[in-house]
């Protein structure tokens, strides 16, 4: 078996990945990929740790994360869809009537 | 029941009170009736009043009067200590003469309310308020009761200058509230250090508790040995040590209070757009409140850092003397003038003060309340003349005396005591205290010789300022801008006549007899002395 | 492995879920009773079930073996419930008679009550989300445009810093191997082994996941949106409900944080986003012209200044903290039940619009200024004890650790408290000083509930400046972390 | 090289193409799709590492459900603008510093960590062992994961009705 360290990196990779998403690319959607990138960094992590020290607990906190990013989408996009309706458009730099 | 209780909270429970009947005008006259009965509780008081206290070499329970001590509470810190926090008011010579003044000044600006006419259900109670804040402020020596006094004074004047004050009311009377409050918050920190370096035993035996009784924090032995604020702690920041910025920091914060250059900015505003009522109080008491606060949390919790530091206190004091009286020459507003003659004039508290002799405190004192009774009588002049044209440039009267020969004789009196002419009581404290500050230069050396004769230039500036406001707006042929003025012009009212002539009664009585203040002061003073000189 | 022992095992413990469960079943009835007439019938129902089910479940206070910790905030989240219950009850909105609504509420409840209870990163996280994802649809609840707006805004900050928290946690699995904060000894010993930066870049992940919780500087974007959109008796949970919850786990962390090596670079994070929440936060409402939204940038600030505290978390400081922490929470309480009072009745949004309130109702505009004074730290009332007690503590820290730092806080709070009173003024300002001729009076009804509860707190506030031992009292009684 | 190692890069090799092609693309559908290439091939690496109950749960949930509601997300959005979902990618520099920066700063930070336990699981079963933790040690998680999957779904179903309703 392999040493676990790339396994580390390409979580950190995946994880750089998704927050670069989430800050350059103005579309609610494209933030919501962004978000899944990182919680799978995450989930990466924790199975790797759990390898790692030999117990199982790791990897029950990746199944509660899988959860977790399953009811943010459903959430998620529930509002992506109302500004949408709202907005017509889900280009995060237009929708900006709040201000201060 | 301690009198000096029932002083305190009379004012407060007559507020909630009136707050609970319905508006009118009878309001005014309650809050006129409750300084009225002030001021014959006072009386008694004064006549059970000592005058000789035997001076010790510490302040103990025995060098105040009338005192009255109750636990509030008990906060426990750490392991076993506890902020031990009393409601603790006493008075001696300083403060009981503070008093005094305060519910005269108290009295005549009641009087005075009687004009107001806007919400007077608020004002009455703010003014109660703020009168119970007032007496508790100087009655107060436990420091957590004098911070919530002194603190609780804000809010009440915020509201009576920003109602019921002038145009430009709201931004005087926010920036009023932030400067003190700036103050406030640099007393504040040095309260925390105190407290927290207080190590007071509490009579059980290894128990001990954080103490902000003015007595206890007085002595050198009730101090813990790490604290920062203990005699012998060698920390320094920027040079200084621990107890020198703790005097640095009060010395702000109350001179923020007195006002001292270049924290007085606030006072012309303040009392330019201040009702006169409340231009009185603020001149005749709050400004003392800045001075009795240094005597008390400067001058009597570290008296050799003061001494140390003497050298800028009057400094501060000579600097604000001169810039006083300089801008009040230039003011063309009567009001604006009269507010910078009181930076100058409560520069000689500072001057006195650090003149650390008995004559120089004295004067000091003398000054507080000599000047809490002539900037009144001031302001109240001002007053009638902007009740009756609502104007007060200077520049727009000439000639006064041919129509308001009583408010002419008023005018006279005020400005002359002002300039510190003998017979009024301006000439006693402001000659006590430069006599004081030229012995200082020759015993204890604390302050070189230029600065008594700086000041000195301070009273001929304030002799210029006065004769010329004088010569300008009530002698020489009448005119006034506006011609329907002169017909607004009527001679005073019984009323105006009451409070300035009952004001300038009091001037010349303080100015002929000072041997009836000095009496009362000269024991507490020499006690601060005592404290002062070690 | 005996899975029949292990079973009987978790039924001794079921009582430990007594609270949570009484909440569940709470949530699962005002959802069923949608079903039934009863909203028709008694239009208050819902806001009724509400307070038996959430008022009461946080109060049994029994040690919580499972959760391995126990604490008594629950009693503030308690009195919330109540609060915010009998607000809504006072209501004939028909936007609020809504199961879903009290629904999404009691699950912000769950939530808080689990993270305040736990010291399990899991438990924790899950807690976390059970208060968040509530939120970001209660700010949506108004169905405006730019409530929708602030939504989304929260749910991207929101799902942005979970990630952050959740890749901070993985880290501490890893150098670890726990996932709980119960034994500090081993957690130290592990914490030490491993280099500073490892330790820097986890706890920083950590604290700023839970920043976004308690609203402080780097995640606190989302919060003046949220505020200013969500209905008012829900800004006034987020204010109160998540940020106790958070601050007391971020206070467990910190206790173990503290015993490590690492210790003074840790110290620089909390430093940083005590000092920037705090001077963002005061700046930021000093041009603020909506009244929500001023308070949320005040309630920025005071997380700033919740945090000095954990700099030198000496046991009497934490003392101060949680002091600092019931008095903030009756406040905000007290405040937003104010603010929605005058908005139902005056039609209230902006700071201008306060315009003369003052003489219209007297009681309520006494109390409202009491309350300002007791948020900027003025005796006599029980905010200037906190702020108090704060002082001394960063005065503690500076004797104690002859770190000047402390001195440089002690200032700069003391600035600060001159600069909040400004905008803290600005309302009594416009209520006393300005006249308005026409107040629009959209709700002649005025609720007595609403009045009675402001009073209640206000009272409690007051009397803890000229009683602050009995409050004190209580918090040193009661053992909140662990 | 072990074959298991080969696999093992191979996998990676697919999640760090599909989401620096995520990071690439201008296209959100081609986003979602290659959402789910990456979602594979961490569900392959966590059947290397012996976690075959997450793997399966991430393929069920992730690319069966998650990416599902994307993608008809995706098309419902589409419908409501009229515009193609094509987003300009107009800070591709900044983006990709903030990649070297993070991946700095990791790599910078766990190199010279030291684990507190070490040792090689067995590797057999851990689903079992993991159906254990759920009813026992994480019996609490459990429960309130259920409470949280109720309150989203009404929550979401209430604001997708409001979509509706116009």
């Amino acid at each position: 078996m392999m040493s676990l360290e790339p396994f580390l990196y390409l979580a950190g990779f995946m994880f750089a990945i998704g927050f670069a998403v989430l800050v350059i690319k103005r579309n609610a959607i494209f933030m919501l990929v962004g978000l899944e990138l990182m919680l799978n960094a995450v989930n990466l992590n924790f199975v790797v740790f759990s390898k790692m020290h030999g117990t199982v607990e790791g990897q029950v906190v990746a199944v509660f994360v899988i959860v977790i990013a399953a009811c943010e989408v459903a959430v998620g996009l529930a509002i992506i869809l109302n500004i949408y309706k709202h907005f017509k458009n889900i280009d995060h730099h237009s929708i900006n009537e709040l201000k201060g | 029941m301690n009198w000096l209780t029932i002083l305190i909270f009379l004012p407060i429970l007559s507020a909630l009170v009136v707050g609970l009947l319905p508006t009118g005008a009878y309001l005014k006259k309650i809050n006129i009736a409750v300084a009225g009965l002030q001021l014959v509780v006072f009386s008694w008081m004064a006549i059970g009043f000592s005058t000789d206290v035997p001076t010790s070499s510490e302040y103990s329970e025995a060098s105040f009067q009338f005192v009255e001590r109750a636990n509030w509470f008990e906060l426990g810190l750490g392991a076993n200590n506890s902020l031990d926090v009393d409601y603790f008011v006493a008075v001696d010579g300083i403060s009981f003469s503070l008093i005094g003044l305060s519910i005269v000044i108290l009295i005549i600006a009641a009087v005075s309310s009687l004009s107001i006419q806007k919400n007077i259900k608020g004002y009455v109670v703010l003014f109660l308020l703020l009168n119970g804040a007032i007496i508790g402020c100087f009655a107060a020596l436990d420091l957590f009761l004098f911070y919530l006094f002194f603190e609780f004074m804000l809010l009440p004047m915020y509201f009576l200058i920003g109602i019921w004050g002038g145009p430009r009311r709201e931004y005087a009377s926010i920036k009023f509230f932030l400067y003190t409050l700036l103050g406030s918050i640099l007393i504040l920190i040095v309260l925390i250090a105190l407290y927290s370096s207080s190590y007071v035993p509490t009579g059980v035996e290894g128990v001990y508790s954080h103490s902000l009784n003015l007595i206890d924090l007085s002595k050198a032995a009730n101090y813990h040995v790490e604290g920062l604020l203990h005699a012998e702690q060698s920390g320094t920041l920027l040079g200084l040590t621990w107890r020198h910025w703790a005097f640095v920091l009060v010395f702000i914060g109350f001179g923020i209070k007195l006002p001292m250059f270049p924290f007085h900015t606030w006072l012309p505003d303040a009392h330019v757009e201040a009702p006169t009522p409340i231009s009185v109080i603020l001149a005749g008491i709050l400004l003392k409140v800045g001075g009795y606060g240094l005597i008390r949390m400067g001058y009597m919790l570290f008296p050799s850092e003061a001494n140390d530091l003497a050298w800028w206190v009057a400094l501060m004091g000579v600097i604000s003397i001169i810039y006083g009286g300089l801008n009040a020459l230039g003011s063309n507003d009567l009001k604006k003038l009269i507010a910078y003659s009181s930076v100058g004039h409560m520069g000689f508290v500072l001057l006195g003060l650090a003149s650390a002799t008995s004559e120089g405190v004295l004067g000091a004192t003398y000054q507080m309340i000599s000047h809490g009774l002539i900037s009144p009588m001031l302001f109240l002049v001002s007053g009638v003349l902007y009740d009756r044209t609502h104007n007060r440039e200077i520049n727009n009267y000439s000639g006064l005396a041919s129509k308001m020969k009583l408010l002419t004789v008023a005018a006279v009196v005020a400005f002359f005591a002002s300039l510190g002419l003998p017979m009024f009581s301006g000439f006693v404290a402001e000659l006590l205290t430069l006599l004081g500050s030229f012995k200082s230069g020759a015993t204890n050396g604390l302050l070189p010789h230029w600065m008594p004769v700086v000041a000195t230039f301070g009273i001929v500036i304030s002799a210029a300022y006065a004769l010329w406001t004088i010569q300008r707006m009530f002698f020489g042929p009448f005119s006034v801008k506006e011609q329907s003025w002169s017909d607004q012009l009527y001679d005073l009212t019984s009323r105006e006549k009451f409070m300035l002539f009952s004001l300038a009664g009091l001037i010349l009585f303080l100015g002929v007899f000072p041997s009836f203040l000095i009496d009362m002061l000269d024991q507490s003073v020499a006690q601060l002395l005592i404290l002062m000189q070690n | 492995m005996e899975l029949k022992n292990l079973l009987e095992n978790q039924i001794v413990l079921l009582k430990d879920f007594l609270p949570v469960g009484v909440m569940a079943l709470g949530l699962v009835v005002l959802l069923m009773s949608e079903l039934t007439a009863l909203k028709t019938r008694y239009p208050n129902a819902f806001a009724w079930i509400f307070i038996v089910f959430f008022s009461v479940g946080p109060l049994f206070v029994e040690p919580l073996s499972v959760l391995e910790a126990k604490g008594s905030f629950n009693i503030l989240l308690s009195l919330s419930a109540l609060v915010f219950g009998l607000q809504n009850w006072s209501l004939t909105d028909k936007s609020r008679q809504n199961s879903e609504y009290y629904a999404l509420v009691g699950s912000i409840f769950i939530g808080a009550y689990v993270l305040l209870n736990t010291s399990h990163f899991l438990v924790a996280i899950i807690g976390l989300e059970l208060m968040s994802i509530p939120a970001y649809l209660l700010t949506c609840w108004n169905t405006k445009k730019s409530s929708y707006e602030a939504g989304l805004k929260y749910f991207i900050y929101g799902g942005f810093s979970t990630a952050v928290l959740l890749y901070g946690v993985s880290w501490w699995y890893g150098a670890t191997g726990f996932l709980e904060l119960g034994s500090i000894e081993v957690l130290v010993v592990a914490l030490n082994q491993s280099s500073t930066p490892f330790v820097l870049m986890t706890a920083g992940c950590i604290v700023i996941g839970l920043a976004y919780k308690i609203a402080a500087f780097p995640m606190h974007f989302w919060s003046p949106d949220a505020y200013q959109e969500a209905p008012t008796p829900v800004v006034g949970l987020f204010a109160v409900v998540p940020k106790i919850a958070g601050f007391v786990f971020l206070e467990k962390l910190t206790l173990v944080l503290m015993g490590t090596t690492h210790w003074q670079s840790v110290q620089k994070i909390y430093l940083l986003l005590a000092v920037l929440s705090l001077l963002l936060g005061n700046l930021a409402a000093l041009k603020q012209n909506k009244a929500k939204r001023m308070m949320a940038y005040s309630s920025i600030a005071h997380t700033g200044f919740m945090l000095f505290p954990l700099l030198h978390a000496s046991e009497s400081n934490l003392s101060y903290f949680h002091f600092y922490l019931v008095l903030y929470a009756f406040m905000n309480m007290a405040l937003f039940l104010f603010l929605d009072y005058y908005e139902r009745k005056f039609d209230v949004s902006s700071l201008v619009d306060f315009k003369g309130l003052g003489s219209k109702s007297v009681f309520m505009g006494v109390l409202l200024l009491i309350l300002l004074i007791s948020l900027t730290g003025l005796p006599p009332t029980g905010g200037f004890i906190a702020k108090l007690l704060i002082f001394t503590g960063m005065y503690e820290g500076l004797v104690q650790s002859g770190d000047l730092i402390f001195l440089f806080i002690l200032i700069l709070a003391g600035i600060n408290t001159v600069i909040a009173l400004f905008y803290y003024l600005k309302i009594p300002y416009f209520m006393f000083m300005k006249k308005e001729a026409v107040v629009k009076k959209i709700n002649p009804k005025s609720f007595l509930v609403v009045n009675f509860l402001g009073f209640i707190l206000v009272f409690l506030i007051t009397v803890s400046f000229f009683m602050p031992t009995w409050l004190m009292g209580i918090i040193n009684n009661v053992n909140f972390v662990q | 090289m072990e074959f298991t190692n080969f696999i093992s890069y191979f996998f990676i090799a697919i999640v760090v193409v599909a989401s620096s092609g995520i990071f690439l693309t201008k296209n959100v559908l081609y986003a979602a799709l290659l959402l789910v290439f990456s979602m594979l091939g961490l569900a392959g690496i966590y059947v290397l590492l012996n976690a075959e109950f997450v793997a399966v749960t991430q393929i069920m949930i992730y690319v069966g459900g998650v990416l599902v509601l994307v993608v008809f997300a995706i098309m419902l959005a589409h419908n409501y603008s009229g515009k193609p979902l094509v987003v300009e990618n107009n800070n591709l520099k900044l983006g990709l510093f903030t990649v070297v920066l993070f991946v700095g700063v990791v790599g910078y930070s766990i190199s010279g960590v030291h684990y507190a336990v070490q040792k090689e699981q067995d590797g057999a079963n851990s689903v079992e062992a993991i159906g254990v933790q759920l009813i026992s040690r994480n019996l609490l998680s459990f429960e309130l994961i259920a409470v949280f999957l109720l309150v989203s779904l009404v929550g979401a179903i209430y604001f997708a009705s409001k979509i509706r309703k116009t």
